[in-house]
């Protein structure tokens, strides 16, 4: 009961969650550029237009500031929209709406405006799109107060965030990453809405804390299964929301291995690794056997030539030559 | 400014007539007496007048219904107050009180009523013409029959986010009122120098938008306008109107008027919407001396009330700072 | 489509007529080639094809001057063709290679070239225009007798960036060409879908900019009409020419082509804007089929080269992975 | 000989430095909205328009998007813009512009095309200005490779970081504090241009380090001596420039003193203070005698009320106790 498992890929998973939200609340609606008829710039929404009608799947011109602000304004209003960027480069076109008014309405109404707004965007490399298509933008995302942020960077929280952000009363940014739309994996049948806050660890270990998310997820497992191979035993913590942080599930774990390496594509400085450095430093200083470590993206816009995008990205080589150096220091 | 003939007052209702007149009013002194408590520093920040143009925001609002909405900019005492948002808490709010209609925190340029559907409040020119859009489509896809009036200066007109939003808005043909009060001037800048067209409804036009021009000084053409267009965008779709109005007073506090000649401002003054509005019922016998005075009596005493409220609020405890910032659970 | 008749090519230089359809033709077999290339795994990333809408580039780039510039889009490769970039570099830049016009940074979607002022290649849709006006502002400051021709799709249309532009292009009389290549669809949404108004000379009229439609599969009727605009354009301020096309291919290598009809495709085909120019240049006794084979064949040998050339390219270094992010001192 | 000292605001000296780069470089010009005829929203520019003329001091329409990206445009072009944009809030709608032009091109063009730009803008609160006015994002900028970011602290800096600036090949952003263009000072009349690379030492001090830069650096200055008249003696270090952060010599203050409060405008999750926290621990780690402390603005959009705003920013009160607690605490 409840154990059967079914085979998804992430993509999947995010259309299958915005189908259910959908059939579930009839003021929910998607919209963005293409994906209607096109079905989507990643085929998440194929064939949703088809199930739901154009006025529930809303193709919008090229104006990521209008149709995201057409959205916050929906939102205040009664409906529920999802809104779809295509990736996150492009989203900076609508920050004007998404900082100055779906960040601060709630608060500057002083309570009498909120804004459930969903916005959905693709984020990350890997996929040789070069400087204006791959950046990874989450984290520094997650420094606006008055939005939620969220990364999956599994195929159940893929399906089961999205239908918990449609339902939270406030603005949640919802990233998917690119790099994991194919992939593919078995989850169970009935899985549903998951919290939209908390991290997860996804593997116990007591020698090692891996802490990331997003993208960065399944390199960081992998990772960990080399060094598991090797006798270190690495933990894995998920992040999963990037705002509100999981500062208790941060700590706990440093507790439990006193050193830290962190997982995070964005770029390093001022990246989300820099916060989550900061916490354990602000939280569990005494408790750290050495420095944190970060594993981060490099400093630069993501080149094209596929050797240059691999070296600009985190890779599992480097978590684990990372992960070594770090074992190797004395507390 | 074009000369065009005011709509005689002969045949209004008398009642009616007291009504429009007592609204411009009570903007004027009100705002007069913000800028007596402007320099006490009792309010603070930035105080946006909007003496002279207030036959805009009385004309306009006499086609609203309750359940219409309305989205502002920091000039926005006018449209609250015609709205029916009460001068004690507006002035409340400026005055940084937990009364005030966004509990102090938003001040002169934030106001916000969810009572009254006012949707602020909006300091990022332009920024608040997405949302009225969104709210329009809200109530559009609930089958509510309800118009939202987006209010703007002609300065928004260069902003990206207003043509985006022509653009969705008749493309989707959401129920939106577009005003465009041009008072000639964005802070310094004069309107030839900012547009290559000046013809405002020319470029609305080119959406395919229902659009027009109106003299923005005489309340009964404003008033004439809107129920004429607001038959259309109930029914149809939206419209642009251009109130040509002018500001008497400087952009702000702040600004020591470099840009324009007094003899420019002396001109329009001639053109003041409530003076020549009262001229006009005089002469139609639709007012008399004593109702006039009765009138400014009764002005007077609303406004001292709501200082005295004002003056009597409290400050929202420091302790709630982060409230609101997200939904209060269970809300 | 519209059935405009074609521009006669009786009268034509045949040195020059050779030229056009050479250029034309050498950017259909480049790409033809490329598919291949994408399908062999040597090209990546995004791949947006040109083909069908040759005769807009080859025909804007007729009027330019060495001192003028240009910027494009994404779907570039026949622009960078035809204002003279080499099959080598372009080729050499879409597999990854150092040799390549951007050092393999940018890939197909973004290439530079300093020396025939080629300023990219820009993938977010309408962020290019606004760099042509710049680039043209810094022209006219300087005295210089130069021009910006800019590309873009009637897709940009909906952007803010785009209207902030053409008012502030006009206003200040830049000297720039705005081309835009209307083909229909933006991914997968048509023109009516996405604009209130489809005439799209009509809006940038309500910018008193001088706006023209022109069709966009006759390479002479392009040339002609560019020479003109040039003219107004070096003398007096921007101009706005629609050519209307289409393309042939998908949107890129992963569109599936929901969107519309392969009857359409098949239809647009018939005015085939190489395929008509050749039969006109026949018709006028400019072209014998000899001169035809031996022009297939120098641009086949061009393109050979080309990939021979970026075959025997290396990869650049990734120790130079940083370089570049910051001009190197001394530059 | 050189010591002479005059007296003068920080917006004064904002305003000599633009001056004193226009009058050593004809390609300098200042574009932005209202920089000309009404003087600037902050009074920096004004009186420039009358010395230098409307084609070097160029009022733009309100279109943050398109005249920056103009001004990137011309940038590449050979003049020398510098940009102002009022305030940083409304700078996210230049975002784009900023983000995937600025930063990327030269990298992206493999080291053809750079961006020689100064975008200018106010930041901060402090002045009642509510939400969408008082935001401090300038840390926040600083996650972004390709781009420059100065905060100057001091009226030397306001003068002398911007002169610099201007002859930088490359994008730089200068954040002026609102808070700070009324403080006055004494700096030597022949001061002029300061590298915008590398931090300073402001007071030195052996007991503890107070990190900080831009709108802090009076409040930690004042927190420095109510800690001297303690017996606490603080050195303060001035970052100066955000991108690139000067590692170098934040370690070497925390070698010195080993305790390390740093204080911080930005909202506290992701600002500054956390890269700085992770430098801290990635290279000198073991030099610490106690948790970094962190001194920010709480997580909320900034409200209008003073006590409000007041409780919100970085003060010299919560300055002083951090540090008492950071002495507190043992190492
Ligand atoms: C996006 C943005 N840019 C600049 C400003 C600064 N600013 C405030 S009001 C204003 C002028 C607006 O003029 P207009 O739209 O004509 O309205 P008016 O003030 O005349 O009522 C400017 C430039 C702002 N608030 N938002
Ligand atoms: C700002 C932005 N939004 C969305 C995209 C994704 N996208 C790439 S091309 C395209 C369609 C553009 O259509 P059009 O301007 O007509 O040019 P065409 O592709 O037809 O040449 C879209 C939506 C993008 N690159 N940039
Ligand atoms: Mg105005
Ligand atoms: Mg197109």
């Amino acid at each position: 009961m409840g154990t059967e498992m079914i085979k998804m890929t992430y993509r999947d998973a995010c259309r299958e969650a915005i189908r259910d939200a959908m059939q579930r609340d009839s003021r929910v609606f998607l919209m963005g550029e293409d994906v209607g008829m096109y079905g989507g710039c990643f085929a998440v929404s194929r064939g949703l237009l088809d199930e739901f009608g154009p006025e529930r799947i809303r193709d919008t011109p090229l104006s990521e500031g209008g149709f995201v602000g057409i959205g916050i304004g929906a939102a205040m209003n009664g409906v529920r929209p999802i809104v779809e960027i295509m990736t996150v480069n492009f989203s900076l076109l609508a920050l004007d709406q998404i900082l100055n008014n779906a960040a601060t309405l709630l608060h500057m109404s002083g309570g009498q405006f909120n804004v459930p707004v969903v916005i959905r965007m693709a984020t990350g490399g890997g996929r040789q799109l070069a400087a204006q298509h791959s950046h990874s933008l989450e984290g520094w995302y997650a420094h606006i107060p008055g939005i939620k942020i969220v990364a999956p960077g599994t195929i159940e929280d893929a399906r089961g965030m999205l239908l918990t952000a449609i339902e939270d009363p406030d603005p949640v940014l919802v990233f998917e990453a690119t790099a994991l739309y194919n992939m593919e994996g078995e989850i169970p049948a009935d899985s549903g809405a998951v919290p939209i806050e908390g991290a997860r660890v996804l593997r116990e270990g007591k020698d090692i804390s891996l802490i990331s998310y997003g993208s960065s997820i399944p390199k960081t497992r992998q990772a960990a299964e080399e060094l598991a191979a090797d006798g270190i035993d690495a933990e894995v913590l998920d992040l999963r929301a990037l705002r509100p942080l999981d500062t208790g599930a941060i700590l706990d774990t440093v507790r439990k291995t006193h050193r830290v390496v962190i997982v995070d594509e964005g770029w390093k400085s001022g990246s989300l690794s820099a916060e989550i450095t900061a916490r354990i430093v602000e939280g569990a200083f005494y408790e750290l056997d050495a420095p944190v470590a970060r594993v981060c993206t490099a400093e630069v816009p993501i080149p094209y030539a596929r050797h240059l995008e691999e070296a600009a990205l985190p890779s599992v080589e480097r978590i684990v030559s990372t992960v070594r150096e770090t074992l190797g220091t004395n507390g | 400014m074009t000369e065009t003939p005011l709509v005689p007052a002969t045949g209004l209702d008398r009642e009616h007539a007291h009504h429009l007149l007592r609204q411009m009013l009570l903007i004027r002194r009100f705002e007069e007496k913000c800028v007596e408590l402007y320099s006490a520093t009792k309010i603070r920040g930035f105080l946006h007048l909007y003496i002279g143009q207030e036959a805009v925001a009385v004309g306009v609002m006499q086609s609203l219904l309750p359940q219409d909405s309305v989205v502002a900019t920091y000039r926005e005492h006018g449209h609250a107050l015609a709205r029916g948002m009460t001068a004690r808490s507006i002035m409340a709010e400026m005055f940084g009180k937990v009364e005030g209609c966004s509990r102090g925190r938003g001040g002169s340029m934030h106001l916000f009523d969810a009572e009254t559907r006012f949707y602020g409040g909006n300091a990022i020119v332009g920024g608040g013409i997405p949302l009225a859009g969104g709210i329009a489509l809200a109530d559009r896809m609930l089958g509510r029959d309800a118009v939202a009036a987006c209010f703007f200066g002609e300065g928004a007109m260069a902003e990206g986010e207003f043509h985006e939003t022509m653009n969705l808005s008749e493309l989707w043909r959401l129920p939106v009122l577009f005003c465009c009060e041009n008072n000639l001037y964005a802070m310094g800048t004069a309107l030839w120098r900012s547009e290559s067209e000046t013809n405002l409804a020319v470029k609305t036009a080119a959406y395919e938008m229902p659009s027009w021009s109106v003299n923005g000084m005489d309340v009964l053409a404003v008033e004439d306008a809107v129920r004429r267009a607001m038959t259309l965008v109930r029914s149809n779709g939206p419209c642009f109107i251009e109130f040509q109005t002018y500001r008497f007073r400087a952009h702000s506090m702040y600004d020591p008027e470099l840009y324009r000649e007094k003899s420019e401002v002396e001109a329009w003054k001639q053109h003041d919407p409530i003076e020549t509005f009262r001229a006009r019922l005089v002469e139609a016998d639709l007012l008399t001396d004593d109702e006039l005075q009765a009138m400014e009596q009764s002005v007077a005493d609303e406004i001292e009330d709501s200082i005295a409220y004002a003056e009597a609020g409290t400050l929202e405890p420091v302790e709630d700072l982060e409230r609101f910032v997200y939904s209060e659970r269970g809300s």
